[in-house]
This record gives C-alpha cells, sequence and structure tokens, in this order.
C-alpha cells in the first residue's frame, strides 16, 4: 500500500536527484508535521497549554490536530494507556498512513510512571514502535515542544525509502504489525 | 430544593429583540476579535526565548557536592523510598580512605540511578533528603529517542566539579 | 411534620423498631452516625431511610466496597447516605463471608447506585442482586479476577525497568 | 373486531418505526469531542440518538488500589491525577481527610492559604470546561483568550509549589512553604486581569444567539433526577439545587467569606455554562476576601510527629533528623479509624473514605469521584437529542477521565 | 478568431493559476490570521513568515501513503474529490476580472467567457459541486463521513435557494444575467449593495453556507464528525478536498465583490484615462475587495460558534427565503414606483 | 465538426441511460443519470442555442432533484442484501407499462421526426431568456398559471404530508 514517490529510472541507489529529493521531501515533511493529539490524561491538558496562545505549537506547522488516522503524521500518546486503551492505540497506529511517527509524551505513556499497576500498559512500546519519548509527569509545554523537535529532526533525516526498506518491515513484524 | 439561603439565579434564556437578530452578538464578538489582531501577541518563542521559570521549580534531578566538591549523597536511601513511582534504585558503598575528598560521609552511593521515564517529578525526594544531597533544579529533562537513554545514572545526576552551587540548580528548600 | 434532631439514638431507636435485631450496631464516629447492618434486609432499610419523612435520607453520597482478609475473610459494602435539608450524613455498613458475596441491589431505589455497584462487582466481586447490567466496568471484560481483593497484587508483572529488591519493595 | 383491538393493531403497526434503519455510531474512545476517553455507542436515527450505551474505564488506573501501598504523604501526588483539571482541591481534600483522622488543626493562615488555592483551582477548572464547550459549539477563539489566564493561574501554582499541573501542593499538616510576597502580588495581579478576561469571554459567548440556541434546552435534568442520580456541585446546581459542600459543611474557614451560591433552573447545558461562569466570579470574590484578610502565622501545624522538621534542623540537630527518618520512612502512630471527608471539588463533592488500620499506609482508601457518579446520567441526558447535542451535553458535563476512571 | 482563441487560453492558464496560487495561500493566510485573532504567531518557521508553509504542506501531501480503504467503493472514493475540485475551478471561467486591455491595437477583454446567463452558469456549477462531498462522503463508507455527506448535500440544496432568490433582486435591478454586464453597470461608486444590501446580506450568508465554513461548517465539523466527509482520506485527495474549499471562499469572495461591491470599478475611475492603467486598477481594486472578503470569511470562522443541524435548516427555510422573497417583492415594487415616475 | 460532437455526445448520453438501469448499486445509477442529465443539457446548449434551457436542466435536475434522490439512496443505504423481491406480477406489469411508453414516445416522435421544419434552425432564438419570458407571458400565460397553481398546491400537500408524518413518528 505504500506509494511513495519511486525514483526515476537509471538512479538507483541513493544517487544524486534521490539524495536532493530526499532533502526537499524530508524539509517539507519536516513543516508540516501533523499531530494526531491520542490524549487520555493530564498530558492531555498540557497539550492543550502547548496549542495555545504562549506556546503555539503553530509555530512547528503543527496546529492543525487531524483527529482522523488517516490524515496524521504523528501520533502523540499522551496520558495513561490502561491496557483496556490499548487495542485502540494499536488500531490507531494501524489505520495512520505511512509515514508515520509516534511520540510517547510523559511518564504514563512511555513506562506506566507511577501507575505500576494491574491495570495500566508499562509503556506504549510494548504495542507499537516508538520514536521518541517526552519525560515528565506531565511534561512541560517546553518539553513537547523539545519533543515535537526531535521528531522534526527526525523526520528531516529520514530518506524517502525507509518505509520500504526490510528493517523497517522487520521492526513492524516485531511488533505483529502488518 | 432551597438548602441555604445564599443561592443566586443566574441565568436568563429569554433573548431580547435585538438578540434574536443574531447579527449584535456576532458584531461584538467580532469587534472583540478584531481587536485581538492587533494586540501584542502572548507567544513565547520556545526555543529561541525562553521562559523564567520559578526558583522551586521541580525539573531535572542533581546531586549536589558541598563547597569542597565532595557528594553530599551518603545513601540513606530515604529518597528511594519517599519516591511513589519507586524510581531511584542505588547501591551504597562504605567510604576507603583517601577517597575523602571525594565523599562527605562514610557511605556514599556508589551506583545512583533515577529513572527518568517513572519519575513524576513530585519532589518529595528533594524533601526527603536529609543530607542536602538530591535536588529538582529548573533544568527540563530533555526528549530522546531511546528508552535506555533515560536511566540516569551518577555520570548525569552529579553536580559536575567545579561548578558552584548557583541559585540556578541550589534551592533552599523551606526557607 | 415536627422538629426532631436526627442524632444518632434517633436514628438507631427508629431503625431498631422497624428492623430489630437486623440493626447489629450503631456508633458515631468522627462525627458520623454509622450503622452497621444485616444485608439480608438493606434494601428495606434503605427504602425505610429513602421512605420515612423523619429521616428521608434521599441523597446516595457514596457507595463502596472493603475486603477483610482478617479475621474472617469477609467483604463488606459501605453506602453513605445524606440528608440534604438536616444536612445529616449516615453510613451504612454491612458485611458478609467471601464465599457468599451476595447482596441486594439498591438500583431500584438510587439511579446512582448503578454504575457504582457496577464497580463495586468489578473490584471486590460482590455481586448485587437485581442489578440491571452488572458486569465490569472499570476494567477489560476478560480480567479473572476481582483486583481490590487483599490478597492480589498490585503491580503489573510485565514491566521490567524497575528493580523490586530495592529497599524492601516487592 | 372491537375498537380497541382496532386502536390496539393500529399502534402496534407504528410502534417499529424504522428499527431496521437505525445506524450505530461509535463515538469515542478517540473521538475529539469526548476530551478523554469514554466511548459511547449511539444507536442513531438519521442524526437523532435513540439510545446509547456508555463504556468507561478506558484508562482506569487503580487509584484505589495503589493508595493502599503507599504511606500517607505519597497518596498526594496520586490524588494529583484524579481530576487533573483541579488537581490542587484533590490535594487539599486529602490532607484535609488524613488531618481529621490524626486530629491535625492547622492554623487560620494554612486555611486561608488552601482556600486561595483551591478556589484558583477550581477558576482553573471551570474556565477549561467552560471555554471547551465553545470549542465544540465550535468557536475555538474563546478558549485561546481564557486560556492564557489558565497559563497564569499555573505561574501562581508554579511559584508556590515548583510543578504547574500535577501540584503536589501542600503535605498534611500545612504548606510546604509560605507565601511569599511576590506570589501574593501575583494573585492580585491575576484577579484583576481575570476579570477583564471573563468580561470578555462572556461577551463572546452568553448573549449569543447561536451559542444560546445550541445550549438552551439540551442535555437537561430536573433536580429530582439529579438528586436520584448522585449529581453534585455545579451540574446540580444548575438543576436548582443549591447544594455547595462549602456552605452546607464549611471546611477551611469558608465560613469566613461572603459568596453566593449560583443556580440555574433547567439543569440544561446553558445553565451548567452559566452556574460555572457564576462560580468563576464568586472564587474571584472569595479569593479577593481570603487575600486580604490573611492571616498572620505559621504556614504549618505545630505537629512535628507528622510535617517534616525544616531542613537547617535536619542538618544540624538530632532530634529533628529522627523525627524526620520516622515521617519518611512512615514509622509515625496513625490512629486507627474510618473517615469520611469531603471537599467541593471542581465537578462536586470529591469525597475521601479512609480506612486506617493504623499501618503506615491506609487500609483502604475510596475516592468519591463525582463525574463518576454523574456520568451514568449520561444516557438518560442525551436520549432523543441531536449528534450535536450529545456533543455540548458531554462538554458541559466536565467530564475529566481521570476522575471518572479512577 | 485564431488570435482570440489563444487570448482565451492565455487568460485560462492565468485565471487558474492564479485561483491555484491564492488557494494554496489562503491556507497559509488562514492560519497566520486565526492565529493573530488569538494571539499567537501561526507558523513561522518554514521560510521567512512561515512563507514556505503551503508548499511544505503540499509536498508532504504528495509524498504521503495513499490509502483507499478496503471497505471503500474504490470508484466514487477516487471521484469525489476530483469533481470537488474541478466545480471549484470551473466557476472562474465567468468572471469578470477587469475591463479590457489594450494590446497590439486590439481590446482583450478579461473575462473568459461573458455569457448571457453567467450566474446561471455559477449556480449550475456549485450545485455540482456538492456531488464531490456526497460521493466522496458515501464512497468511504464511515459512518462519519456518510453524516458529513447528508449534512452537506441538505445544506447545499437549501442555501441555494435563497441564495438563487437574492440575486434575483439583482437581476431585477441590473436586467441582466450576465456578470460582465452587472460589473459594468455598477460605474464607479455605483455599487449594488447601497441598493441591495438585504441581498448582499442574505447571498453573503448562503456564501458561507455552500463554502462550508463556520457557523455553517457542519459536514466537516471537526468536534462532532471528526473530519466528516473527508474523515477517510489521505495524503493529496484530502489535499484536493481541503484545497477546492479554499478556491470555493475564493471564488465566492469574487462573486461577491462582482455582484456587490462593484467588482473592478472603483471610485472615481473615470480620471484615468489610460485604459490599460485602468484595468491595472481596477485588478488592483478587485483583487483588494476579494482579499478583504477572504479576510472577512476567517475572522467569521475564528469569532462565532457552529450551528445546530436543525437550527440551521430552520434558519435557511423560515429566515432566509421568506427574506429574500420579501427583498423581491420590496424590490419590484421600488421599481415600478420609480419606474412610473421617470 | 458538429457532428462528432453530436455524435459523441449522443453515444455518451445513450450509454449512461442504459447504465443507469443495468448498474446494481443505486448510487451508480443516479450518477449515471446525473451524466445523462449533462449530456442533454449538452445538446440543448449547443445544438439548439437554449443556453437557458440547457443550465437550468444541470441546475434544476442535476443540482437538485439528483441530489434529493442520492440524500435518500445514501439514507436508505440500498444494496444488495435489503434490495427487496419483486414479485412476478409487478415485473409484468412493468413490461407492459414500459412497451405502452414506448409506443407513444414512438409515435409522437415520428411525428416530430417528419416535421416539415427541423428545430435547430431556430437557434438562438427560442433559448433565450427573454424570448422564452415574452412566449411564456403571451402566448402560453393560461397554461403557466394553470401549472404554477398546480405547483402550489403540489408544495402545500407535500407541506402536508411532511407534517403528518412527523406528529405519528
Amino acid at each position: 500500500m505504500v506509494n511513495t514517490a519511486e525514483a526515476p529510472e537509471g538512479v538507483e541507489g541513493p544517487g544524486f536527484f534521490a539524495t536532493s529529493l530526499d532533502k526537499v521531501v524530508g524539509l517539507a515533511r519536516k513543516h508540516s508535521i501533523w499531530p494526531l493529539p491520542f490524549a487520555t490524561s493530564c498530558c492531555g491538558i498540557e497539550f492543550m497549554a502547548t496549542m495555545a496562545s504562549t506556546y503555539d505549537l503553530a509555530r512547528f506547522g503543527a496546529e492543525r490536530p487531524s483527529f482522523s488516522p488517516r490524515q496524521a503524521d504523528l501520533l502523540m500518546v499522551m496520558g495513561t494507556i490502561a491496557k483496556k486503551m490499548g487495542p485502540v492505540v494499536r488500531q490507531v497506529y494501524e489505520q495512520m498512513s505511512e509515514p508515520r511517527w509516534v511520540i510517547a509524551v510523559g511518564a504514563c505513556a512511555s513506562s506506566g510512571g507511577i501507575f505500576d499497576t494491574y491495570s495500566v500498559l508499562q509503556g506504549i512500546d510494548k504495542i507499537i514502535p516508538v520514536d521518541v519519548y517526552v519525560p515528565g509527569c506531565p511534561p512541560r509545554p517546553e518539553q513537547i515542544i523539545d519533543g515535537l523537535m526531535r521528531i522534526q529532526d527526525l523526520v528531516e533525516k529520514e530518506p524517502t525509502r525507509r518505509r520500504d526498506s526490510s528493517e523497517y518491515k522487520a521492526l513492524l513484524s516485531s511488533y505483529g504489525i502488518k | 430544593m432551597q438548602l441555604t439561603n445564599r443561592s443566586k439565579l443566574v441565568v436568563n434564556k429569554e433573548l431580547s429583540w435585538s438578540e434574536k437578530l443574531y447579527l449584535p452578538a456576532i458584531f461584538s464578538g467580532m469587534m472583540i476579535t478584531i481587536k485581538h489582531l492587533f494586540r501584542k501577541k502572548a507567544t513565547i518563542q520556545y526555543p529561541e526565548q525562553k521562559r523564567e521559570f520559578s526558583k522551586v521549580y521541580r525539573g531535572k534531578h542533581i546531586l549536589k557536592r558541598d563547597e569542597q566538591g565532595r557528594e553530599n549523597c551518603t545513601a540513606c536511601g530515604l529518597c528511594a523510598v519517599s519516591c511513589p513511582a519507586e524510581a531511584i534504585t542505588m547501591v551504597s558503598a562504605e567510604r576507603k580512605k583517601g577517597e575523602e575528598h571525594l565523599y562527605r560521609e562514610e557511605k556514599y552511593a556508589s551506583s545512583y540511578e533515577i529513572n527518568m521515564l517513572r519519575c513524576i517529578f513530585c519532589g518529595l525526594c528533594e524533601e526527603a533528603c536529609p543530607k542536602d544531597a538530591i535536588y529538582l533544579t529548573e533544568e527540563l529533562m530533555p526528549a530522546n529517542y531511546d528508552r535506555s537513554n533515560f536511566i540516569y545514572g551518577k555520570d548525569k545526576l552529579v553536580q559536575p566539579l567545579g561548578t558552584s552551587a548557583h541559585p540556578k540548580t541550589y534551592k533552599p528548600y523551606k526557607k | 411534620m415536627e422538629e426532631v434532631e436526627l442524632n444518632k439514638e434517633f436514628i438507631t431507636s427508629q431503625l431498631t423498631s422497624s428492623f430489630g435485631h437486623y440493626i447489629i450496631n450503631s456508633e458515631e464516629t468522627y462525627g458520623m452516625i454509622t450503622i452497621t447492618v444485616d444485608r439480608s434486609k438493606i434494601l428495606e432499610i434503605m427504602n425505610y431511610l429513602y421512605l420515612d419523612p423523619k429521616l428521608s435520607f434521599t441523597f446516595l453520597t457514596d457507595l463502596t466496597g472493603v475486603h477483610f482478609p482478617e479475621p474472617k475473610d469477609e467483604l463488606g459494602v459501605v453506602y453513605h447516605l445524606h440528608n440534604l435539608p438536616a444536612n445529616i450524613r449516615l453510613r451504612i455498613k454491612t458485611f458478609f463471608p467471601k464465599s457468599d458475596s451476595v447482596i441486594d441491589s439498591l438500583t431500584s431505589l438510587f439511579s446512582s447506585a448503578n454504575f457504582m455497584e457496577r464497580e463495586t462487582y468489578d473490584f471486590f466481586g460482590i455481586i448485587f442482586k437485581g442489578h440491571p447490567n452488572l458486569k465490569r466496568i472499570l476494567n477489560v471484560d476478560d480480567l479473572d479476577y476481582f483486583p481490590l481483593r487483599k490478597e492480589y497484587a498490585l503491580e503489573d508483572s510485565t514491566r521490567t525497568d524497575k528493580d523490586d529488591t530495592m529497599f524492601g519493595r516487592g | 373486531m372491537t375498537i380497541s383491538e382496532i386502536n390496539y393493531k393500529k399502534e402496534t403497526t407504528l410502534e417499529p418505526i424504522n428499527l431496521g434503519q437505525l445506524t450505530t455510531l461509535n463515538l469515542g474512545p478517540t473521538h475529539p469531542a469526548t476530551h478523554g476517553v469514554f466511548q459511547n455507542i449511539l444507536q442513531m436515527d438519521g442524526e437523532r440518538v435513540v439510545s446509547s450505551e456508555s463504556t468507561i474505564g478506558y484508562i482506569h488506573r487503580a487509584f484505589e488500589k495503589l493508595a493502599e501501598r503507599r504511606p500517607f504523604y505519597q497518596i498526594t501526588p496520586i490524588t494529583d491525577r484524579l481530576n487533573y483539571c483541579s488537581s490542587p482541591i484533590n490535594n487539599m481534600g486529602w490532607h484535609m481527610t488524613a488531618e481529621k483522622l490524626i486530629g491535625i488543626e492547622t492554623p487560620k493562615r494554612v486555611d486561608y492559604m488552601r482556600v486561595i488555592i483551591m478556589e484558583l483551582s477550581r477558576i482553573a477548572d471551570h474556565l477549561i470546561c467552560n471555554s471547551i464547550l465553545g470549542v465544540d459549539a465550535g468557536a475555538f477563539t474563546g478558549f485561546l483568550y481564557i486560556f492564557q489566564q489558565r497559563e497564569a493561574i499555573y505561574d501562581i501554582f508554579e511559584e508556590i509549589c515548583g510543578a504547574r499541573l500535577t501540584t503536589n501542593i501542600g503535605r498534611i499538616g500545612g504548606m510546604e512553604r509560605d507565601f511569599t510576597p511576590s506570589i501574593i502580588a501575583k494573585i492580585y495581579r491575576f484577579l484583576d486581569d481575570y476579570t477583564l478576561a471573563l468580561k470578555e469571554f462572556e461577551s463572546l459567548f452568553n448573549r449569543n444567539r447561536i451559542f444560546m440556541d445550541r445550549t438552551i434546552g439540551v442535555g437537561g435534568i430536573s433536580a429530582e433526577r439529579a438528586l436520584n442520580y448522585g449529581f453534585t456541585g455545579p451540574n446540580l446546581r444548575a438543576a436548582g439545587v443549591d447544594y455547595d459542600v462549602r456552605v452546607t459543611t464549611p471546611y477551611s474557614s469558608y465560613n469566613d467569606f461572603d459568596f453566593d451560591i449560583p443556580i440555574g433552573k433547567n439543569g440544561d447545558t446553558y445553565d451548567r455554562f452559566m452556574v460555572r461562569n457564576e462560580e468563576m466570579w464568586e472564587s474571584l470574590k472569595i479569593i479577593r476576601q481570603a487575600l486580604d484578610k490573611l492571616p498572620a502565622g505559621k504556614h504549618h501545624a505545630d505537629v512535628p510527629d507528622f510535617y517534616l522538621p525544616p531542613k537547617e534542623q535536619v542538618y544540624n540537630h538530632m532530634e529533628a533528623l529522627i523525627y524526620h527518618f520516622k515521617i519518611v520512612m512512615g514509622e509515625i502512630e496513625i490512629p486507627k479509624g474510618e473517615v469520611y471527608n469531603c471537599v467541593e471539588g471542581g465537578n462536586g463533592e470529591l469525597g475521601y473514605y479512609l480506612i486506617s488500620d493504623g499501618g503506615r499506609m491506609p487500609f483502604r482508601l475510596h475516592f468519591r469521584r463525582p463525574g463518576f457518579i454523574y456520568y451514568q446520567a449520561f444516557e438518560e441526558m442525551i436520549k432523543g437529542s441531536l449528534l450535536s447535542d450529545v456533543v455540548v451535553t458531554m462538554s458541559s458535563l466536565n467530564l475529566i477521565a481521570g476522575e471518572i476512571d479512577a | 478568431m485564431e488570435i482570440l482563441l489563444i487570448d482565451k487560453v492565455f487568460l485560462i492558464v492565468i485565471v487558474f493559476a492564479v485561483s491555484l496560487v491564492i488557494a494554496l495561500y489562503s491556507t497559509l493566510a488562514e492560519r497566520k490570521v486565526s492565529a493573530f485573532l488569538q494571539d499567537r504567531l501561526g507558523p513561522n518557521r518554514a521560510g521567512i513568515f512561515g512563507l514556505l508553509q503551503p508548499v511544505a504542506d503540499g509536498v508532504k501531501f504528495f509524498f504521503k501513503e495513499d490509502i483507499i480503504p478496503n471497505h471503500a467503493d474504490k470508484a466514487l472514493y477516487i471521484l469525489g474529490p476530483s469533481i470537488s475540485m474541478i466545480t471549484a475551478l470551473m466557476t472562474s471561467a465567468v468572471i469578470p476580472w477587469g475591463s479590457y486591455i489594450e494590446f497590439d491595437g486590439r481590446q482583450i477583454a478579461l473575462q473568459v467567457a461573458d455569457i448571457n446567463i453567467g450566474i446561471l452558469y455559477v449556480f449550475a456549477v456549485v450545485s455540482i459541486g456538492v456531488y464531490g462531498i456526497m460521493i466522496g462522503g458515501w464512497g468511504s463508507n464511515n459512518k462519519f463521513s456518510l453524516l458529513g455527506a447528508l449534512r452537506a448535500s441538505s445544506q447545499m440544496i437549501s442555501y441555494e435557494i435563497a441564495m438563487g432568490l437574492s440575486i434575483i433582486a439583482v437581476v431585477m435591478m441590473t436586467g441582466s444575467m450576465s456578470l460582465g454586464e452587472i460589473v459594468r453597470q455598477q460605474h464607479g461608486f455605483n455599487w449594488n449593495i447601497f441598493y441591495q444590501p438585504i441581498g448582499f446580506l442574505i447571498f453573503c450568508i448562503c456564501a458561507f453556507a455552500e463554502c462550508n465554513r463556520t457557523p455553517f461548517d457542519l459536514p466537516e465539523c471537526e468536534a462532532e464528525l471528526v473530519g466528516g466527509y473527508h474523515t477517510e482520506y489521505s495524503s493529496m485527495k484530502l489535499g484536493l478536498y481541503l484545497f477546492s474549499e479554499y478556491i470555493n471562499i475564493f471564488i465566492s469572495s469574487a462573486i461577491m465583490s462582482a455582484m456587490f461591491f462593484g467588482g473592478y470599478n472603483f471610485p472615481f475611475m473615470d480620471l484615468i484615462s489610460s485604459p490599460n492603467l485602468l484595468a491595472a486598477l481596477g485588478l488592483i481594486a478587485f483583487f483588494a475587495k476579494i482579499l478583504f472578503f477572504i479576510f472577512f470569511f476567517m475572522w467569521v470562522r475564528w469569532t462565532i460558534p457552529r450551528f445546530r443541524y436543525d437550527q440551521l435548516m430552520t434558519l435557511g427555510w423560515k429566515y432566509l427565503i421568506p427574506l429574500a422573497l420579501a427583498n423581491i417583492v420590496v424590490t419590484g415594487t421600488v421599481m415600478l414606483i420609480s419606474s412610473s415616475f421617470k | 465538426m458538429n457532428n462528432i460532437l453530436f455524435l459523441s455526445l449522443s453515444l455518451v448520453s445513450i450509454f449512461s441511460a442504459i447504465m443507469v438501469i443495468f448498474s446494481k448499486n443505486p448510487m451508480y445509477s443516479i450518477l449515471f443519470l446525473v451524466l445523462t442529465f449533462f449530456t442533454l443539457a449538452g445538446h440543448f446548449a449547443i445544438f439548439l442555442g437554449a443556453e437557458f434551457l440547457a443550465i437550468v436542466n444541470i441546475i434544476v435536475y442535476a443540482g437538485a432533484i439528483m441530489v434529493l434522490f442520492l440524500f435518500v439512496v445514501m439514507l436508505l443505504n440500498l444494496n444488495k442484501e435489503s434490495e427487496p423481491n419483486t414479485p412476478m406480477i409487478s415485473k409484468i406489469a412493468a413490461i407492459i407499462a414500459g412497451g405502452m411508453f414506448l409506443l407513444v414516445l414512438f409515435s409522437a416522435l415520428t411525428n416530430q421526426i417528419y416535421a416539415p421544419e427541423p428545430l435547430y434552425t431556430k437557434a438562438g432564438e427560442i433559448g433565450l431568456v427573454k424570448n422564452l419570458g415574452k412566449i411564456l407571458f403571451d402566448e402560453y400565460l393560461i397554461p403557466f398559471e394553470i401549472s404554477s397553481v398546480l405547483f402550489l398546491s403540489a408544495m402545500v400537500g407535500a407541506v402536508m404530508l411532511g407534517k403528518k408524518d412527523l406528529k405519528q413518528g
């Protein structure tokens, strides 16, 4: 289903054309990350603060929260993910279209945090691959922005064909996502 | 049901004639928003501009040294006990001869780890510390790509040698 | 309706006169009247407390379960009632063995009991007879134990980033 | 065939109107309007809701079990995460419960400080509920205007305790540190700023016909039904019952202050909005009174067994160090007994039912979460309304997932 | 004949490009305007002042995975955004961008096609536009999309009537259905808004509804329907939908300026004799009006809450249509009286 | 040039008209019907010079009526499973009715085809709004008024029907 750009014939491997295309695409993607705020608890309120005037996530071109997973580039998991919620997170991740990134905001999403209990998933990286972890309970908006900028760094450097690579497919299949 | 004598009805659902027309309310609303168009913007452009934190902000931890550069921590374990997230682990060791310039007390923490992903930055460890050793500074914990990078050992926690305990990192608790 | 002071003595005497030995104990702790009753009459007692014009405890503040593993391994349900106009709170407690954890549901009296009873069922496995929809509410449906009973562990067994040997944890 | 039979037949043929055409709509758990995570499975006839079923528990975090495994002072950070929009109220409620059990009398200054902090967080709570209601009705801008004021409240909290949202503010027996003059100045400035901001917010919404049409008569509930459903707080007051824990059972010297209880008429969404709005004005009034009358004195009760000694003494005096160790290790004498204590939280009566067996951890701690109890009325409230009404009703109830799921 | 054709092709290409660029930058403007109205700064990191933001969005869209959901109706799913985009672009053909320019001794009209029923043409195309949303919403086979599509179609049908009726009054006054002719009659400062304020009000409200903008953004309102009809769309198909919305705004603004605010006419235009200068100034005046209306669209969107579905219908059928009819009657009466006095 | 246009337009319109009947999915049927209307409008506009008629055809039929049809289909969510089995009798009735209609049509058209004066020679005159209005309010005033009364009563009837339904539901 992955329909990222096919390189023109004759430019197999990272030739000049391909790398400069990668650069342009990376730059463009970097500035247009539409997050899917998967806010379950406290961190969601701090995400609101990040969206609000004082911190203004819009400066990064990321102010259009797309609640439809199809349209989102970045899954921001904010707050506790209980075991009941786990399958939902995973489904949302599976519905997102490539390229997609995941950021685990806050202690609960990253590791379970204070809630080392029978009902809480001990970190969402048990069910979906996570690109960036943001510590804090909840993290300050500065930290959330920091996390977004880490994602931007990742996005900028990512070659367009990474999502077709066997390493990436192996990563997904290690999570059982096809 | 009337329970007290302090109640006050605050709702008026009748629309006056002009309110029924929609337009006056819309117009006044638009006047408010257009006023904001020319107002000074509230945005702090992080990361270029940084907001000032309060002196007691609870950020990344630091293990303090005293004026002579010795580590204050004596590995009593109170911080670990008081941590509701159970994020602190430490191994204590006896100070040997010749290490007096390194550690202030007879015991010290040979390894001291904080799991920053578990930590909820509640400040109870700082409060529990009887030796003026652990503090939550105003520095923010940065985001990172890998889970394993969040286990902060002594290399990242102990105050670097030669730095003074300047007010940015040193918060006197309970004045 | 004449003014009566809703104190412990009055409420207890009212209840005892109607229910006799089903009222097991009554005391006042930390400013709240606490009455322990037999579970078999709980619905009738609640009904009486609700409908009696002098008592009229019409507001169910809270409903929860307790598990006492010692000495008899019994479960309890604690109700907090409130008479709003007189501003008197009343705690009703009832206990029964864990092996036979069935009690009448209050949903016919209080709509608010619905979720609270489900929660109590979810946590303690107390079965409320007559509840319209008694199933797990907070936990996943296929959880096979009742987590707030004292014998079950709090911790999630799958986590790997904690050292349980530290300072007597675990 | 008699006439009654004919009538009966007619009715039965009319009864199952397009049952086959009902569509099932899954609102949640990740729907934008749920603000948190609930699932509402709606049976819809076109845009109209025929019936619904709510599922909760998507962020069940086992608070009550967790509280049984943590010493008393460590429960404060846990309560932060109950109703995370107004953490300080939860903190204070817990402190007062523990104090009630132990029998600590707090000085007046502590009470006043608590009142100020609690009212600030009440404003923060109502503010977010009302502005989110605006967002769900389609007006995003009011939310951003008023959120700047929440940022100011965060600023004050940060200065008081060192954190913005999950405050862990105060300790059993008092506050962890005294108000500095700059905090008091900040609160005074906030009182002035907020008056302007709230007026602006009001003029965007209160008398806007589009907003009124969207909210009047939507998701209403009568006083009787509300009481039967265990409503408390602003949602009950919107239905016309002036029940407020701050007035009926005053705690923390709330009876020193002069304020009114705003009530509504029919308990619909507009009533709830207006009651919350007016409560913010009342809170401002209370804060100003408390600040003006803030008594001198210590910022904690004189209970060395429960309140940590000052750090300088811990470093230098053996006795203080011993107390310090005892408190942190939890080896303090806590009486046996059971206590119910409640405060007026952002959403209503926030109760703590604590059973202590004398150990370092509570034997059982149950939270009476107002949101959990009134959420069950939601199915009844939205029956027969339109999809848009479901959304505004949901946000006007101020459903906080952390509080509901515990 | 052939030169004329070349002129027209040239003009079409220019109009096409201009609409695209304006729509492209409308997305940025929307984000900037909303930010500024909300005490924020908006996108400012992609290029200076965020000027490259739309480009970044576009490139991202192109390189995003294009999912066609398994349960969707494939043909309709693809057809939806295409129809939306095509109809959005078609309308610009009849808009008079300026009077004429003199080039090489010829007069070149700055209008692609001055057909004598221009307004009706606009209506026809707009009424087809709803198919894009309906088909896309239905083809996605998602309940939110379907609800969005249903809302869109009923909204469009209802408001088209009021819109048409509001224009009839203008047509009665001008006696022509050609947009070029309507604009020519508003020479100087003789704008229709002064004669038809109520007509303009109705038209303006209906234009908001036809463009699915707040307070009438029910088909895609985020709080209720996630994304409405485009919930299931990703990558450039979503891009086309969003894009066509902005083109629609642009065209609506252009029609509003042309119909009621004199189009390319501006006060004291008779003082300028050079036709080319006049055309240039007229073009500037026209675009200033258009940009103002685009801003107006955004300004309203970020100020007021949205209607509910049934309130929207009530407003359309019970208030706007009778008002528009009354407007026609009053206009007719006034015209009759004034003509009998002449 | 004109012939090619005519032929291709006619082909498309016939094809889409056939597809209206033969497509299984009612959604597609409606869309093909819309396409048919478009091609017909093309005929009106290009060959008869009746631009007004063409545009009105599109506005009214494609833009309004078919949208309503689509609306209903979407609401009912018709698909193969829920399609009711039509009894034999109605099928036969449909065939007979269709055949009769074809006959009527055929006889009507044969008269037209051999009409002495082809219609399209009047192109550019009858299609314009002005001429149309003049004819309507001059020559055909009475039929026009009668049909408007009919229209009004139909509208009132529709409103009444809608109201009644609402009360019962």
